[in-house]
Order: C-alpha cells, then structure tokens, then sequence
C-alpha cells in the first residue's frame, strides 16, 4: 500500500522522463487539481484513503514545473492546491498530539482533502456516465415535422416560457448598444444601489399592506445601508408610490402603498 | 416481424422534416437495393394499417411520412394550447429594462430601447407579466410600470430581491484573482529549485 | 389488438412538440379514467418495446415521446444534422455536480471541482442546461443553480431520481475501470440525496 512511499526515490527520475511524452499530450486533459491529484493516486496504484502525501506533492509539483517549462499557463487553482498540499505535508511533519492526552483522536490532516477527492471522483463518474447516455439530438432523435392541419390552427398563445438567464443577458445585450451616460447606476461598486432597495421595498409592499422602516435595516443596520434606504423610500415617496406615517414622537416610521396593485384603479388615481 | 430495415426506414421517415421520396431513401441508404427498399416500406405501411394505432406510413407529395389517422383529428387538435410561446426579443428586452429600472415610465423605456414600446408595454401588460404601479407626478403624469407577481412566478423568484444583478452575470466570465503572495514557504531541502515552482510572475 | 384509447393517446404524443405528461394527457382526454389511460399508455409502451421498429415511445422530463433508437442513429443522421454538440469533461462533472447538489452556489461547485467554474457554467446557462433558480439566503445572497427541464430532456431522463446512483465511496484501487462501468440500475427506493432538492418546477 504504501509502496509508493519506500520506492519514490528510485521512481523520481524515470518518472519525470516520462513526464513529456505522456502529459504533453494530455495537458489539457486534466481538468483542474482535483482531475491531476486522482490522476497521480491511480498512476502510483495508492489507496485515494491513505495516499502518501509525499509522493503525490513531489509529483503533484513535478508537474507544475512541467507546465511551466512548457510555457503552459499555470491556472491559479492548481497553486491553490499545491499550497494545500504543503500544508498538509507539513502538519504532518509536526510532533504528533501530546502524550498526556490521549483521548484526543489522533486528526489525519489529509482528511479533508480525502473526502474532498473521494467526493470529487463520484462526481467526476457520474458526469462520465451522463455523458456516456444517448443524447437527444446526437444519437437520439425525435420527431421534426408538424402536422400539416395542425400548423393551420396553431395560432394560439400557450403558456410563456423563458428563463432567467435569458431575461439578464437580454438586459446586458441592451446595455451594450446603448451609450454609457444612459444610465447611472449600472455598475455600483460593491453597494447597495437605490433602485435594488426599491425593488426590495415594492415586493415586500406586495406581500403586506405595511411595511416599516426598520424592517429593510434590520438584517444589514449599517449607515450606508440606512441611507440608500432612506433614499429609496423618499424616491418611492415622490413617485407617489408609497405613504409614510410615524407613530408618536420618536415611534417607528410605517410606510403603506399610496396605490392599489389593480391597474383597473389607476385611472382615478 | 419487422426486418431491420423496416426499423432504418422508419427511423428516416420519422425524423425527415418533409415527406422522403423512395429515390431519396433509396440514396440515403445505397448499400441496399431498390427491390429490399421497396418492399420494406410496403410491408410497414401494411403494418400500420393493420394496426390501427394513433399515426400511420402515408404517401403524400410525393414521399413518405407519418400522419396522424384523420378519425383521430378531433382529438389532436385539443392540445394545441400546450405549445408554448416564446417570448420576442423586443418582449424580453423590455421586460428586462422594467424588471431591472422599476419603477419607470414608457418614455423612460423608450429612451433606452430607442424605439418606441406602446405595443410591447400592452402586451406585456395582457400577459400579466408587468402591472401599473402609478402616476408619475410630472407634466403629463405619465404611468409607472413595475413588474407583477405572476412576473416572479414565471421566473421562480421569491422576489425582486432575487433577481440577479448584472454584476453577478458578468462576474461568470472573470477569473478569480488569486491575491498574489510573495513566496510561499517550502522545504528548503528540496531536490529541485523550488521557486520555478510556483510561477507568479 | 390496439385499443381505441391507446390509438387516442398515441395520436397525442405523436404531434406533441415536446414530451407530454400523464397529467395532461389526463386532462385532454378528460371522458377517460386515469387509471385507463395509465394503462393504455403502458400498453403502448410495451409494444413498442417488442417490436423494436425505428423509434420508441419513452419517458423524459417528466413526459412522453416517440424518440428514434438509439442504435440507429448512424443512419439517422445520414439525412439529419447533430444538433446537441459533444459535452466537455468539465462541462459533463459541472453538470454533474449541480445535477445532484442541486440549489448549489458557484462557490459550491468550485470548492468540490478545485477549479474557477464560471466559464462553464455560464456556458452550461447559455445551453439551457442550467438555470439560475434564485438567490440563497446568506451574506452575499449568491446566485444558486439547478438543472433544467432541457437537461432532463437531451440526457433522456424521466426526472432527476433517475440520475445514475453515485458510487458509494470507496477506495480507487477497487475499481479503477470506471470508464467502462455500466449504467447504474436505478433503486427507486434508495435514500439518495436528491429526495431533498427542490422539486422541478
């Protein structure tokens, strides 16, 4: 089981040889660290639940240095993981747990990183099994043509369908053809801009006939967030969308629709 | 029962947009001859006959193709309905600037979309997909529009809250940045000089 | 030997332009019992079955159609263009992964594949594979994901229960010819993760 451990010196070299030929070609077949870490623990036939942490790492970094004198772009996931696996690698060079405590269960440091592989694998298998199926539209097919009588009477609407991807991509598509000025608030730094808040304000005024201020800083009572909601509530308050009302003296502040939803009532408004 | 390729024809006619000709099948599949084409599809259009089911093999226009049988017709034409419509693109645009901008005016869409978006507004509004929040208090008083409940419901959206940004959609095609550490720690008794390692360039 | 209603129901799925439901069969065929319509259904199934023509009726997205068989699809597509392009591994263990962990953020699935997912699932979002089902209820309220009705339709799957059970974990070395292992028989009666995950729709 451990084999790999004992021999690795003896392995380093002819294994590096092999480096070129084999993953020249399959560069690109690795599909981030978890896909090249599986990769090594079957390549050196460890157990994925008690692999040498010293064999893979060298490898693992190996590897790295491969790509790099390729001139292959090192994607920053891959360094993510070659620190975890120093990381680990150290932890276990540490002096193992005090003496004097000996109920406390040894922690394998790799544990982590064994469930996330073991995790990983099934996942990776069942993409390939999903992908093995008989796809509609590739090995699949169903029926294309339409009947002749029924393209006549097809006119009526049936129940709409779109998703929200497409609803957001048709709004950036948009923002791309028109100039910039047109709009303000596009791209907000990392705030909280005006109009999500009233947005958030109309849905909850949707759900309850009142709505009061605190509510809305409840979950977030910072001073930005405070303010973007004041904001809010006055543009709200100037569109005549909403009313406001304060209970007595320094009582909460309450806010109910000016309006009501049905657009049949909007003509005496 | 039914020879192999009874099944190949099938399968071609099936999926054919338009009726398939005896010549087009017979070039499709030129590894058999005309005779074996002949006679297979003469045998499933007796097959289909004989069985009665909801469609059968029919030579119209000079080809090949399934129909329904026209006794069944008054049942076919009941589901007719269920055949969704999709949104245009000029719908979902303006959708999106409503959902995105609420609450706006029609001038305000139509300074965004440049073109003018009475008729969509309307049907947007039949479709219950966008309501009246209001007046605007300006010269005019023009209608607010806003996005409706079954608005959320179509989209499976708790609220407009959940609407995602437009940040969040962009954030898919950026890289993560990794911050930048000036050297990580390795054992220095390395066999390899460690700092090729780890290119941060 | 065919029955009328089977005829009926035939018809239905036949012009249907996507898979059609037991539910709504039920409700356009509204004169007959559901139970009859159950079995009229599986009756044509079974026939099918043994007859092995050029196409089958079978059950995906929650639906029934007529699709052709898989093992004549070298001929079929003699005269009809592949329109479902070849899945990537990343794309396949992303969909994987939102398939069965469904709601999942991007951070969730980055942290189980190790890699920036954002590409692929914007291009899985494109295909209509994925959709963005809301926002979860944490700091950030980051986008979370699930898969779509489409991905049930062009993967063949009658519902997400009949996802390919995940391995059990175990060691590597135990069966490392996951390549060319079968397809999973499905245990409706399993406790599988999914029982948890949103219903569709």
């Amino acid at each position: 089981m451990s084999a790999g451990a004992q021999c690795h010196h003896e392995e380093h070299l002819p294994l590096l040889d092999g480096f070129h030929e084999q993953y020249s070609v399959h560069l690109d077949k690795f599909d981030g660290p978890m896909d090249l870490l599986l990769h090594l623990i079957k390549k050196n036939e460890l157990d994925i639940c008690d692999i040498s942490i010293a064999v893979i790492t060298r490898q693992y970094l190996d590897f790295i240095k491969l790509m790099k004198d390729l001139n292959l772009e090192v994607a920053g996931d891959f360094l993510v993981m070659a620190a975890t696996l120093l990381q680990i690698k150290s932890r276990q060079l540490l002096p193992q747990g005090e003496p004097e405590e000996p109920e406390i269960e040894e922690i394998d440091p790799r544990g982590e990183l064994v469930r996330r592989l073991l995790e990983y694998q099934q996942y990776k298998e069942a993409g390939m099994l999903i992908g093995a199926r008989a796809l509609l539209g590739r090995e699949v097919f169903s029926r294309e043509a339409s009947e002749p009588f029924l393209a006549a009477a097809q006119s009526v609407e049936g129940p709409l369908e779109v998703s929200l991807f497409e609803l957001v991509d048709a709004f950036r598509a948009l923002l791309q053809r028109i100039p910039a000025e047109s709009f303000h608030d596009v791209a907000p730094g990392d705030s909280l801009s005006i109009a999500d808040c009233i947005n958030e304000i109309l849905s909850l005024l949707q759900e309850r006939d009142i709505v009061q201020f605190d509510d809305l800083t409840r979950d977030e009572y910072t001073r930005e967030r405070v303010i973007v909601t004041l904001l809010a509530v006055l543009e709200l308050c100037r569109l005549k969308l909403i009313r406001i009302f304060q209970g007595c003296g320094d009582g909460p502040i309450w806010f109910v629709p000016a309006v009501t939803a049905d657009p049949a009532d909007t003509s005496e408004v | 029962m039914n020879s192999e390729l009874s099944s190949i024809i099938e399968s071609l006619i099936f999926t054919a947009e338009s009726p398939l000709s005896t010549d087009r099948i017979c070039e499709l599949l030129d590894e058999f001859e005309r005779d074996q084409i002949k006679s297979a599809l003469a045998e499933t259009v007796t097959h289909y006959q004989g069985r009665g089911g909801g469609f059968e093999l029919v030579e119209v226009a000079g080809g090949w193709q399934f129909r329904t049988r026209p006794a069944l017709h008054s049942y076919v034409t009941r589901h007719i309905k269920t055949r969704t419509s999709k949104f245009s693109q000029s719908a979902l645009e303006t959708l999106a600037i409503v959902a995105y901008r609420q609450p706006i005016t029609r001038a305000e869409v139509e300074h965004l979309r440049g073109v003018d978006c009475g008729g969509v507004l309307k049907s947007l509004l039949e479709k219950h997909m966008v309501r009246i929040l209001g007046k605007k208090d300006i010269p005019g008083r023009p209608l607010i529009y806003g996005t409706s409940k079954e608005f959320l419901e179509i989209f499976g959206l708790k609220d407009l809250k959940s609407l995602p940004t437009l940040r969040e959609i962009q954030a898919l095609d950026e890289q993560p940045q990794y911050e930048r550490q000036e050297e990580l720690q390795l054992e220095p008794e390395r066999s390899f000089p460690l700092e090729n390692v780890l290119p941060f360039e």
